[in-house]
C-alpha cells in the first residue's frame, strides 16, 4: 500500500512541511482552537512517520534511502536534500512520536498566548525533522540553528521565574557552539572546493574529500564542542539544568527527548565519519571516554543532592547522555548501537519523567521535592506511571533503558575495562538518585494537607502517558526490530572509521603537522593573503 | 583676473564659513552661511558652472537659507546671544581631530595639483556641451536623457520630505 | 584651478566639521553640515571641467536632497524644540540607550 | 545457543509448556496488578474527600474475592505445571540442558542474547521451591493481609516476584538471568517498602535495592568480561568452552567469578554487602518468608553453583566464596545472639545459613549448598511464618486494647505456646531442623557442607588447606551459635510466663486455618526434606539407620549432570579429597554424631538455662552493656557504612554541586558572559546620546581612513 502511495517519494518532506503548514492553521486559526489544532497536526505527521518504520529497509544496506535532492542554492553547490538511514530513521520517529505528545501535556499547563506557543511548538518540529532528515551539511546547519529559535521563545515566553536568563543562556551557549562548527563547515566546503573540484555541501561529497590528520583534528575540536554543548558533556552542561527548570514542561520534553539527540546525532553522522583518524585518536578517545564517564557519575552524584524534582531530571539526562558518549566513542558496533538506543529511550523515559513533574507542578505549582510526600496515597496511577518511567531511567533489564546501557558497557568495555568499571558504577548511581526522589515525593506519610488534594491521572494524562511507558517495556522486551534497523549504518560508520589510517600512524603524521605546519596552516595563510590583498585593491 | 576673482571668493568664502562656525547669535550664523553659499556660486561660475550658480544662489542661498530664517525666527532665536560652544576639551579636540584633517588634505591635494591635472586632461571636457546646448542645456540634457529616473525619484523625494516635514512639524493633537 | 578649488572646499569642509563638533545650538550644527555639502558641492563642479557635466548634474542632485534635508530636518527641529522647549542639543540624549 | 529455532530442543524429553510456568505468575500480576490499580483509585479519591477508604463491606473486605482466587491460584497451576515437568525430567535421563529459545531478545553483531530458557536439574530443584514454597506463601498471605487495604497490590507485587525468580532460574543465559536477578530486587523493594507511609519502611526499601545494586554492578561486569572472552553469554556456550579457554586458577577466571561472588554477596546478603537484609524485615512477614529467606536471597547460591563450572577453575574465588561465607555465618550469628525483634533474629539467621550455603559452593559441594538451599526455604520460610502468625497475633491482641507495644519483640511475648499450639510445634519442628538436630532436614544439610569443607583441607593438592581447617572449626562453631539462638528464640517466644498484659493475653489467639496449614506442610519437609541426600557414609552408620533412609545420594545424582564438569576439574587438579577430618581424623558419621550431640545438648543447656529466667518487657528493659550491646547494636556496622560510605558521598555530591557545578563551571560561564558584559560597558561610554561626540567620533573614524589613504 505504501507503494501504492509512492510513500517514500514524499514522506520526508511531508514530515518536514506539514508541521509548517499547521503552523500556519494554527496562526491563522481562533486562540481557543490552537492546541487542537496543533495536536491534529502532529498526530498527522506523526501518522505519516509510522510509515518510515516499513519504508526503511535494513536489507539494502546501511546507505541513505528514500533519498530526493534538488539544487537550492545553485550557485555554493546547496542541495535541499533528504534522506534516511537507520540512524536517523529512529531520531525522525522519536521526535514526531514525542511532538504531539508534548503538545497533548501543555492543554492545560499553557494559559496564556496558546496560539504562539503552539506554533512554535510545530515550528520546532520542522527544525528537529529537518536536522535529522537533511543529507546537505547547509541545509543541516539551518535547521540546526533553526531549532534554536522556537526553543528560546518557548522558554523565554511561557518559562518560569527565571525564563529569560535560562532562556538566554541556552541561546548563547549553543550558539557559541554552533557558529564554531559554521566554521568548520566552511572550512570543508572549501577544502572540497580546493581538492576536489566540487562545491558542494552534500554528505557523500564532503566524505570523499581527503582530509589530513591534522585538519580533521581541529575540524574534531570545532565540531565536537558544537555538539558537545549541545548534547550536553560535563563540563558543558550548566545550561542544562537551568533550560530545563525555566522551560515549560513541553519545552522540557522535546529539548530532552530530541534535541539534546541532536548533539549526539552529531556525534555519530559527523565526527566519526568525517573525521575517522581524530575520532580514533586515542587521546581523543580518552578525552571523550572519561569526559563521559566523568559525566556519568559527576551528575548522578549532583542529582542526588538536587531539591528540585525537574533539576533533578535534568541532571539524570546529563548523565545518560554520558552513557551515550561512551557508547559512541567505545568505535564498536555494541557501543553505537547501545547509545543509539540510549537515545531512544532517554528520549521517552526522560520525556515522560519531565511530563509527570509538570503534571505535578500543575496540582501543586511547586516542584520541591521537600513539599511532596505520600503522593501514591492519593495518585495513585501517577505513582504507578511515575514509578516505572523512573525505574526505566535507571535501567531495570526488562524496560527499554537496560538494553542501552547495557550495550553501551559492554561496548565499552570491549575498548577500555577500567573506564567500563566506573561507567558501570554510574547504575548504582542512578538508584542513588531516583529512589530517594521517588520516595520523598509519593512514598512517606502524607503529612501535609495541600498534597491531600492532589487528584490522579486524567484521561488525558493517561493517554499521554500509556504510549510511552508502552513503548517503553515493548522496547525493553524486544529490541532486536530496533538493533535490526540500525546495525548497517551503523556499521557503515565503524568501516569509515576503522578504515581510516590506524591510531598509531595518524599519531605521527599529526605530530608531523604540527612540526612543519604543511597544508592545514597553507590554508590558513591562503585565507590571510585573500584579505590582505581585498585590503591592497581599495588603495 | 579669474584668479584674482577666485581668490577673492575662496577668502570670502572660508572666512565666512569660520564666521558660521564662531558667531554667537543664528542669525549672523545664518547671514555668514549666504555669503559662503553666495562665493561659492562665483567660485561655479569660474569654474564654468553657470547654471549651478544660479541654483545656488536662488534654491540654496535663497530658499533654503530663507527656510532656516523662518525657524530661527519661528522659534525666537533670533535674540540668543549666549555662548552654546562647547567646553574646551571638547574644542580642543575638536581642533585637533578638524585640523589633522584640514592638514592631511591638504597635504594631499596642496602638492601635485600640476600632475593631477595633466593626469584628468586638459580641464576642457565640457567646453564643448557648454558651446552646444548653452549653460542650461549641457545640464539639462542629461539630467532628462540619462539621468532621468533618478530626477523623477529626486522629484518623489521631495514630495515625501514635505509630507514629512508637514507630519513632524504639525503640532501634536 | 582644480587645486586651488579643491583646497578652498577641503578648508570650507574641516570648518564644517569643526562647527558640528563645538557648537550645542542645533540650527548652527544644521548650517554647518550645510557647509560641509557645499564643500563637497564644490569639488563636484572643480572635477566636472575635466570629468565631465555628470559632476554638475550630482551637484544638482544634492541641491536637492540638501533642500529635503532641510526641510524636514528643520521640522524634527521645531518638534524636539516644542517639546524640550530648547535647541541645544546636550539635552537631546534619549540616544543614550 | 544451542537450539536456534524457536521452540527447538535438542533433548528427547519434551518440557511440557515450560513458558506458561513463567506465564502464569505475571498473568496473575496483570489481574492483580489492574486490580490494585482501581481499588487504589477508590481508595485514592477517599482520602482526597478527606477520609479513609471504607475497606470493609458488611464486615468483608470488599477487595478480595478476586486476587484471592488468582493469586495463589497461578501459584498453584505453576507448581502443578512444574511437576509435571519435573516428573518428565525424573523419568527422562537428562544429561544436557534443555533449551528452549523463543525470540531474540538483544542481537547486534556478534552478540546475541535470545529470550530463552534453560531446563536442567539445577533449575527444576529451584522451580519446585520457588513455585511450591512460594504456593504455600501465597496461601499462607491470604490470612495473614486479609485486614490490609493494600491486598490486591500486595498480590501483584508477590505474583511479580515469582515472576522475575523463575526467570532469574530459568534463563538460559547471563543477561535474562540478570533479568530476573534485577527484577527481584525491585519486587524486593516494592515488597519491603510496601507499607510506604511508614518512612522507615519505605527507607528500608529504597537501602536493599541500591545496596543490591552495587552487587549488580559485579554482575553486569561479569557478563561483560565473559563476553569478552568467549562473545558469547548464554550457559551453555560458555561452560562448553570454559575449561579449553581458561587457564586453571588464571587471572581472567578469577576476575569472573570476584565479579560473580560480587553480585551474589549483593543479592544473598553477605559480607559486605549484608546490611540490606535485616532493615528488609519491615515488609509483610510472609515477603519476608518468600524472598527474603526462602528464594531470592538465595540467588546468589545459585549464580555460584550455575556458574559452578567457572568456579571450580578459580580456586581462589572459591576460597573467598567459602571465606565470606563462613565469616558471614559467624558474623551473623553473633548479631543474633542479642537480637529481642523476633524478625530480626530470622534475618541474621538467614544471613548466618546463607552463609553456610556460600560455604558449601565455596568449598565445591554444589550439592550441599543447593541441598542447604532448599531444607532451608523450608525451615526458614517456617519460622518466618510461624513468626507471622505470632505477630499477627500479637497485634491483634495489641490493637484490641490499643497498646502501643512493639508487636514483634520478643521480649513482649512469652508463653504464646498455650494461645498458639500448632504454630508453636511447628516452629519447634523448624528450630531443631535449623539447629541441626538429627534426624531433621537442617542436619543432613548442614553436615554435608561442614563435612565437605572439612574433608577439602585434606584433599591431596588443596591450595588452602589451612585456610578450609579454619573454615571447617567456625562452621561448626557457627552451628553451635545457631541452636543457642533458636532456642532462645523459642523460649523467649512461646515459653515462659506471658509477658503481654493480661488484658490482651484475652485476644492472642492460634492463626486461622488458611495460615497454619501451610505451617504444617512446611512443618513435614521440614522433618522429611533431608533425606534426599543423605550421604552413603552417613546411610550406612547409626546416623543412617544402617542404610534404613530411603532415598540415600538421589539430590547428589540429580544435580550430577550439572556438577559433574566442575568436580570433573576439581579433582583433576585438587586430587582426591580426605576422608577424615583435619586435625582430629574420624569420618563422616563421627561427626556427625558429634556435631548432633553438640548441638542437641546447647538446645537442652538453653532451655534450661533460659527457660528459668526472668525476662523484662521491652519498654522496661535495660539498655545492654559491654559485649552484650556491641551485638546488639550490630557491631556498628550500619554506623560505620554511614559515616564512611553514605555521608562521603553524600557530602560529595553536595560540593559537586554547589561548588564544582554552581561556582567553577557556571562561574567560568557567567565570567565569559560577564566580560562581554564589561567590553560592552566600557563601550557604551562612548555612547554618550551627544550628537557632537557622534560627530567627533565619525570625524576620527574619517582621518582614520585619510591616513590610510595617505600613508
Amino acid at each position: 500500500m505504501l507503494n501504492a502511495l509512492a510513500y517514500d517519494s514524499w514522506v520526508l518532506h511531508a514530515l518536514i512541511w506539514l508541521p509548517l503548514l499547521g503552523m500556519v492553521h494554527v496562526l491563522w486559526a481562533a486562540e481557543d482552537r490552537a492546541k487542537e489544532l496543533a495536536l491534529r497536526w502532529s498526530l498527522l505527521v506523526f501518522v505519516l512517520s509510522v510509515g518510515l518504520w516499513w519504508a526503511y529497509d535494513p536489507a539494502l544496506g546501511g546507505a541513505y534511502q528514500l533519498t530526493s535532492s534538488r539544487p537550492w542554492i545553485a550557485v555554493w553547490g546547496v542541495n535541499y536534500a533528504l534522506g534516511l538511514d537507520g540512524i536517523s530513521l529512529f531520531m525522525v520517529m522519536l521526535t514526531t512520536f514525542t511532538t504531539p505528545l508534548a503538545i497533548l501535556g501543555s492543554f492545560d499547563y499553557i494559559k496564556k498566548r496558546q496560539k504562539p506557543f503552539y506554533a512554535l511548538m510545530l515550528l520546532l518540529e520542522v527544525g528537529v525533522v529537518g536536522v535529522f532528515a537533511a543529507t546537505d551539511l547547509f541545509l543541516f546547519y539551518v535547521f540546526f540553528e533553526l531549532t534554536l529559535v522556537p526553543m528560546y521563545f518557548i522558554i523565554g515566553i511561557w518559562g518560569g521565574e527565571r525564563r529569560i536568563y535560562a532562556a538566554i543562556k541556552f541561546f548563547l551557549y549553543t550558539a557559541v557552539g554552533s557558529l564554531l562548527m559554521l566554521v568548520g563547515i566552511l572550512y570543508i566546503y572549501a577544502r572540497g572546493k580546493t581538492l576536489l573540484g566540487v562545491a558542494s555541501f552534500a554528505f557523500a561529497d564532503l566524505l570523499q574529500i581527503p582530509l589530513t590528520p591534522g585538519e580533521q583534528m581541529w575540524l574534531f575540536g570545532a565540531f565536537a564542542l558544537a555538539f558537545a554543548i549541545k548534547v550536553p558533556i560535563f563540563p558543558f552542561h550548566t545550561w542544562l539544568p537551568d533550560a530545563h527548570v525555566e522551560a515549560p514542561t513541553a519545552g522540557s520534553v522535546v529539548l530532552a527527548a530530541v534535541l539534546l539527540k541532536m548533539g549526539t546525532y552529531g556525534f555519530v553522522r559527523f565526527l566519526l565519519p568525517f573525521f575517522p583518524v581524530a575520532a580514533q585518536h586515542p587521546s581523543v578517545v580518552t578525552l571523550m571516554l572519561t569526559l563521559g564517564v566523568v559525566g556519568i557519575i559527576y551528575a548522578s552524584w549532583v542529582a542526588a543532592v538536587q531539591p528540585d524534582a525537574k533539576k533533578l531530571v535534568a541532571y539524570s539526562s546529563v548523565a545518560h547522555m554520558g552513557f551515550v558518549i561512551i557508547g559512541i566513542f567505545a568505535l564498536n558496533l555494541n557501543g553505537l548501537q547501545g547509545g543509539l538506543l540510549v537515545m531512544i529511550s532517554h528520549g521517552i523515559s526522560t520525556g515522560a519523567l519531565f511530563l509527570l513533574v509538570g503534571m505535578l507542578y500543575e496540582r501543586r505549582h511547586t516542584r520541591l521535592i521537600a513539599d511532596f510526600g505520600g503522593i501514591a496515597r492519593v495518585a495513585p496511577w501517577l505513582t504507578t506511571a511515575f514509578v516505572i518511567t523512573a525505574l526505566t531511567s535507571i535501567g531495570l533489564p526488562g524496560t527499554s533503558g537496560f538494553v542501552g546501557e547495557f550495550l553501551v558497557l559492554l561496548g565499552t568495555f570491549e575498548l577500555h575495562q577500567g573506564m567500563a568499571i566506573f561507567a558501570t558504577a554510574g547504575v548504582i548511581f542512578a538508584a542513588y538518585y531516583m529512589l530517594p526522589m521517588i520516595q520523598s515525593v509519593f512514598l512517606n506519610a502524607l503529612d501535609k494537607p495541600e498534597n491531600q488534594a492532589v487528584h490522579d491521572l486524567s484521561r488525558r494524562e493517561i493517554a499521554i502517558l500509556a504510549p510511552m511507558i508502552a513503548l517503553m517495556i515493548v522496547i525493553g522486551v524486544h529490541p532486536t526490530p530496533l538493533l535490526r534497523r540500525m546495525e548497517p549504518s551503523v556499521q557503515m560508520v565503524l568501516e569509515r572509521v576503522h578504515a581510516a589510517a590506524p591510531p598509531s600512524a595518524a599519531l605521527i603524521e599529526f605530530s608531523e603537522e604540527e612540526e612543519e605546519g604543511t597544508d592545514a596552516s597553507d590554508a590558513w595563510d591562503e585565507i590571510l593573503d585573500r584579505i590582505t590583498s581585498g585590503a591592497g585593491r581599495a588603495e | 583676473m579669474a584668479e584674482i576673482l577666485f581668490f577673492i571668493f575662496a577668502a570670502v568664502a572660508v572666512g565666512a564659513a569660520v564666521g558660521v562656525v564662531v558667531s554667537r547669535s543664528p542669525v549672523a550664523s545664518l547671514l555668514f552661511m549666504v555669503t559662503t553659499l553666495a562665493s561659492t556660486a562665483g567660485i561655479f561660475v569660474l569654474l564654468e558652472a553657470h547654471f549651478l550658480a544660479a541654483l545656488q544662489i536662488m534654491v540654496y542661498a535663497g530658499a533654503i537659507m530663507v527656510l532656516f530664517l523662518f525657524v530661527i525666527m519661528l522659534l525666537n532665536l533670533g535674540h540668543e546671544y549666549q555662548r552654546d560652544i562647547r567646553g574646551n576639551v571638547a574644542v580642543i579636540m575638536g581642533f585637533a581631530v578638524t585640523g589633522l584633517m584640514g592638514g592631511l588634505l591638504v597635504r594631499q591635494l596642496g602638492g601635485g595639483t600640476a600632475g593631477l591635472e595633466t593626469n584628468l586632461g586638459p580641464g576642457d571636457a565640457i567646453d564643448a556641451a557648454l558651446l552646444e546646448y548653452g549653460a542650461v542645456g549641457a545640464i539639462a540634457r542629461p539630467l532628462f536623457t540619462d539621468y532621468v529616473v533618478p530626477f523623477e525619484l529626486t522629484g518623489i523625494l521631495l514630495l515625501v520630505a514635505i509630507v514629512g516635514a508637514l507630519v513632524l512639524a504639525k503640532k501634536a493633537s | 584651478m582644480l587645486a586651488e578649488s579643491l583646497v578652498v572646499a577641503g578648508m570650507i569642509f574641516v570648518v564644517g566639521t569643526l562647527g558640528v563638533i563645538v557648537r550645542r545650538n542645533v540650527i548652527i550644527m544644521f548650517l554647518c553640515i550645510e557647509l560641509q555639502l557645499n564643500a563637497v558641492n564644490l569639488t563636484f563642479v572643480a572635477f566636472s571641467r575635466y570629468v565631465g557635466i555628470e559632476g554638475q548634474v550630482f551637484v544638482f542632485f544634492v541641491i536637492a536632497v540638501a533642500a529635503a534635508e532641510a526641510a524636514v530636518g528643520l521640522a524634527i527641529i521645531i518638534s524636539i524644540f516644542r517639546h524640550y522647549e530648547t535647541v541645544d542639543v546636550s539635552n537631546f540624549n534619549l540616544l543614550k540607550w | 545457543m544451542q537450539a536456534a529455532g524457536l521452540g527447538e530442543s535438542t533433548a528427547a524429553w519434551e518440557p511440557v509448556l515450560p513458558w506458561l510456568i513463567i506465564l502464569l505468575p505475571l498473568l496473575g500480576f496483570a489481574i492483580n496488578g489492574a486490580l490494585a490499580l482501581s481499588a487504589a483509585r477508590k481508595s485514592a479519591d477517599a482520602v482526597r474527600a478527606g477520609g479513609e477508604f471504607d475497606f470493609f463491606e458488611n464486615g468483608r473486605p470488599r477487595t478480595h474475592s478476586l486476587p484471592t482466587w488468582v493469586g495463589p491460584g497461578v501459584m498453584l497451576l505453576a507448581f502443578l505445571l512444574t511437576l509435571v515437568n519435573f516428573a518428565g525430567m525424573l523419568g527422562a535421563d537428562l544429561h544436557e540442558p534443555v533449551v528452549l529459545s523463543y525470540w531474540s531478545w538483544i542481537s547486534t553483531g556478534e552478540l546475541e542474547v535470545a529470550a530463552a530458557i534453560q531446563l536442567d536439574q539445577l533449575s527444576m530443584i529451584m522451580m519446585l521451591i520457588i513455585t511450591g514454597v512460594g504456593l504455600l506463601i501465597h496461601v499462607f498471605s491470604v490470612g495473614y493481609m486479609r485486614d490490609d487495604p493494600g491486598y490486591p497490590r500486595y498480590f501483584a507485587y508477590l505474583n511479580l516476584f515469582i515472576f522475575f525468580m523463575l526467570v532469574l532460574v530459568m534463563g538460559a543465559s547471563y543477561p535474562i538471568m540478570f533479568i530476573g536477578w534485577e527484577g527481584v530486587g525491585l519486587c524486593s523493594y516494592l515488597l519491603i517498602g510496601f507499607w510506604f507511609s511508614d518512612e522507615a519502611k519505605a527507607s528500608a526499601g529504597k537501602k536493599a535495592f541500591i545496596v543490591n545494586r552495587i552487587g549488580d554492578l559485579g554482575f553486569l561486569l561479569a557478563i561483560f568480561l565473559l563476553y569478552l572472552v568467549f562473545q558469547r553469554v548464554d550457559f551453555v556456550g560458555i561452560f562448553g568452552d570454559a575449561e579449553s579457554v581458561f587457564e586453571y586458577g588464571g587471572s581472567v577466571i578469577t576476575w569472573v567469578t570476584l565479579f560473580l561472588l560480587m553480585a551474589a554477596t549483593g543479592k544473598s546478603a553477605q559480607i559486605p554487602l549484608y546490611v540490606w537484609l535485616p532493615d528488609a524485615m519491615a515488609g509483610p512477614t510472609p515477603v519476608s518468608a518468600l524472598i527474603h529467606a526462602a528464594t531470592m536471597v538465595t540467588a546468589g547460591v545459585y549464580l555460584v553453583a550455575r556458574s559452578s563450572v567457572l568456579f571450580a577453575l578459580a580456586p581462589l574465588s572459591s576460597a573467598m566464596v567459602a571465606g565470606i561465607g563462613v565469616l558471614t555465618a559467624l558474623f551473623a550469628a553473633t548479631i543474633a545472639l542479642k537480637q529481642n525483634d523476633i524478625k530480626k533474629v530470622l534475618a541474621y539467621s538467614t544471613i548466618s545459613q546463607l552463609g553456610y550455603m556460600f560455604l558449601g559452593v565455596g568449598v565445591g559441594a554444589y550439592t550441599a549448598g543447593i541441598f542447604h538451599l532448599m531444607t532451608h526455604a523450608f525451615f526458614k520460610a517456617l519460622l518466618f511464618l510461624g513468626a507471622g502468625a505470632v505477630i499477627h497475633s500479637m497485634h491483634h491482641a495489641l490493637h484490641h486494647t490499643k497498646k502501643d507495644w512493639d508487636a514483634q519483640d520478643m521480649r513482649n511475648m512469652g508463653g504464646l505456646k498455650a494461645y498458639m499450639p500448632y504454630t508453636w510445634i511447628t516452629m519447634w519442628l523448624a528450630t531443631v531442623a535449623i539447629a541441626g538436630i538429627w534426624p531433621f532436614a537442617g542436619f543432613f544439610s548442614k553436615d554435608g557442607i561442614i563435612w565437605m569443607t572439612g574433608a577439602m583441607a585434606g584433599a591431596e593438592q588443596a591450595p588452602y588447606a589451612g585456610l578450609y581447617t579454619v573454615y571447617w572449626i567456625l562452621a561448626l562453631a557457627t552451628a553451635m551459635l545457631t541452636a543457642f539462638y533458636m532456642t532462645r528464640l523459642m523460649v523467649m517466644t512461646f515459653h515462659g510466663e506471658n509477658r503481654t498484659g493480661s488484658r490482651e493475653a484475652e485476644h492472642l489467639h492460634e492463626a486461622p486455618r488458611i495460615m497454619w496449614i501451610p505451617l504444617a506442610v512446611l512443618a513435614v519437609l521440614s522433618v522429611f526434606g533431608g533425606w534426599i541426600n543423605v550421604s552413603t557414609d552417613l546411610r550406612e552408620s547409626i546416623l543412617g539407620g544402617f542404610g534404613l533412609l530411603p532415598m540415600g545420594e538421589w539430590l547428589h545424582g540429580w544435580l550430577e549432570p550439572v556438577t559433574e564438569a566442575a568436580h570433573l576439574i576439581q579433582e583433576t587438579n585438587l586430587g582426591e579429597i580426605a576422608h577424615a577430618a583435619p586435625i582430629f581424623g574420624g569420618g563422616e558419621w563421627v561427626w556427625g554424631l558429634i556435631s548432633f550431640v553438640a548441638a542437641s545438648a546447647v538446645v537442652l543447656a538453653t532451655l534450661r538455662l533460659l527457660g528459668s529466667r526472668k525476662v523484662t518487657v521491652a519498654v522496661d528493659d535495660a539498655e545492654p552493656t559491654g559485649l552484650a550491646r556491641f551485638l546488639y547494636n550490630k557491631w556498628y556496622v550500619d554506623e560505620f557504612y554511614h559515616r564512611w560510605v553514605v555521608d562521603p558521598i553524600l557530602t560529595t555530591s553536595r560540593v559537586l554541586w554547589r561548588v564544582v557545578d554552581t561556582t567553577i563551571i557556571d562561574g567560568t560561564v557567567h565570567l565569559v558572559g560577564n566580560g562581554t558584559r564589561a567590553l560592552g560597558w566600557v563601550v557604551s561610554l562612548f555612547q554618550t546620546g551627544q550628537v557632537n561626540t557622534y560627530a567627533f567620533i565619525l570625524t576620527v573614524g574619517v582621518l582614520v581612513i585619510l591616513s590610510m589613504v595617505a600613508f
